[in-house]
């Protein structure tokens, strides 16, 4: 499955675009997605954290993601 | 009753504050951020903010239910800014009220503590030679 | 930096905010107080403010230096009213401006605190039925 | 020596005045003279506190009086 991926802040930086298109096994999770986008731009590896929010919630590793949803990668957040 | 915006122009303190005014409320406690001239000595020009609007408003709603839940409080109002900020600018401003002090000092609290935590919005330093999005590296 | 005022007029909320905004500031917490409608289940027609000014605005000066002292904060800015108060009206505004939130937090939760316990200013609550200067008796 | 002692709030109330002048011997001090009008208005003694200030400032019972002194009782106070 094709999935679009929302970038915000520095991973915008770090893969110079907003919306990032990632070819994945139907199944996949939120862990393989983070896996392969890592193997994809070795400097989100250095990053303080990097979370994964579907439907714009944080979601845990095991999460299986569906093309339909709304995913986006959450660097550190630097709020207020 | 709860009011959550994210703005990209220049936040009101005077509305967040009518919005938690009530006749049951003794107190009102109000946190504004604003753009420091410095960070850790080095001299910043402007910041700039970003957010992923759609999950941060749902984010500082959560925020502000568990501040209902936790603490006893009447009203909670917070608005975000994005986009660029020159120094002594607004980037937040929450307030609370409630029937006594002390639970407005501790639920303002922790809607800043969590919402630097948890809200996906991102701040950027810019300096004279360089920008940095902050947090972002050990 | 420190603006104590005793006054019988409104209080400005923005005239404390603009006092102690600065641009090593991050962090602006203030503390409004405001008429409640009802005390203890009773409710309340207004309030009636007295001070003797000469010593509560040198008292409110004390917590400020204290509170700058003990802080780690920039500006504290006190005003307290006097005269006739009606249900949502404020009787009192304290701003604090410091670098970072924690210490601004702490130093108005201080001066509020402190205020209430040696600051001679007495509030008579009035009901349908009666009057009474509030803490007089036990 | 005759000094003005400034009142406020209930104290006021109870004597009935916003200005007491109290005659008391020369070298008389704030718990002499807190005891003089607490047998001249008993319902001083019913109060939660009662301190002395003297030129504006909260004084100890020890403190020595002098008829220039700006004199006050300070009942509880309840500002805020």
């Amino acid at each position: 499955m094709k999935i679009r991926v929302l970038t915000f802040g520095i991973v915008r930086d770090i893969t110079n675009t907003g919306n990032l298109w990632v070819e994945l096994p139907a199944g996949s999770n939120s862990a393989d997605l983070q896996t392969l986008l890592q193997e994809q731009f070795p400097a989100l590896k250095r990053l303080n954290s990097l979370r994964i929010a579907v439907n714009a919630e944080y979601v845990t590793p095991d999460t299986l993601l569906r093309d339909s949803d709304e995913i986006a990668l959450i660097p550190p957040v630097s709020g207020g | 009753m709860i009011d959550i915006q994210i703005l990209d122009t220049p936040l009101s303190v005077e509305q967040c504050r009518n919005y938690v005014a009530a006749d049951d409320a003794g107190a009102i406690v109000e946190f504004i951020g604003t753009v420091r001239r410095q960070t850790q000595g080095k001299a910043v020009i402007r910041l700039e903010f970003e957010a992923y609007p759609a999950m941060a408003l749902l984010e500082m709603r959560k925020i502000a239910e568990e501040a209902i839940v936790r603490f006893s409080i009447l009203r909670v109002s917070m608005h975000h800014r994005t986009g660029i900020l020159e120094i002594g600018a607004i980037p937040v401003v929450i307030a609370v009220s409630s029937a006594h002090r002390a639970a407005a000092f501790e639920a303002c609290q922790f809607c800043i503590d969590t919402l630097k935590q948890t809200v996906p919005i991102w701040k950027k330093e810019i300096f004279e030679d360089g920008e940095v999005w902050v947090a972002a590296h050990p």
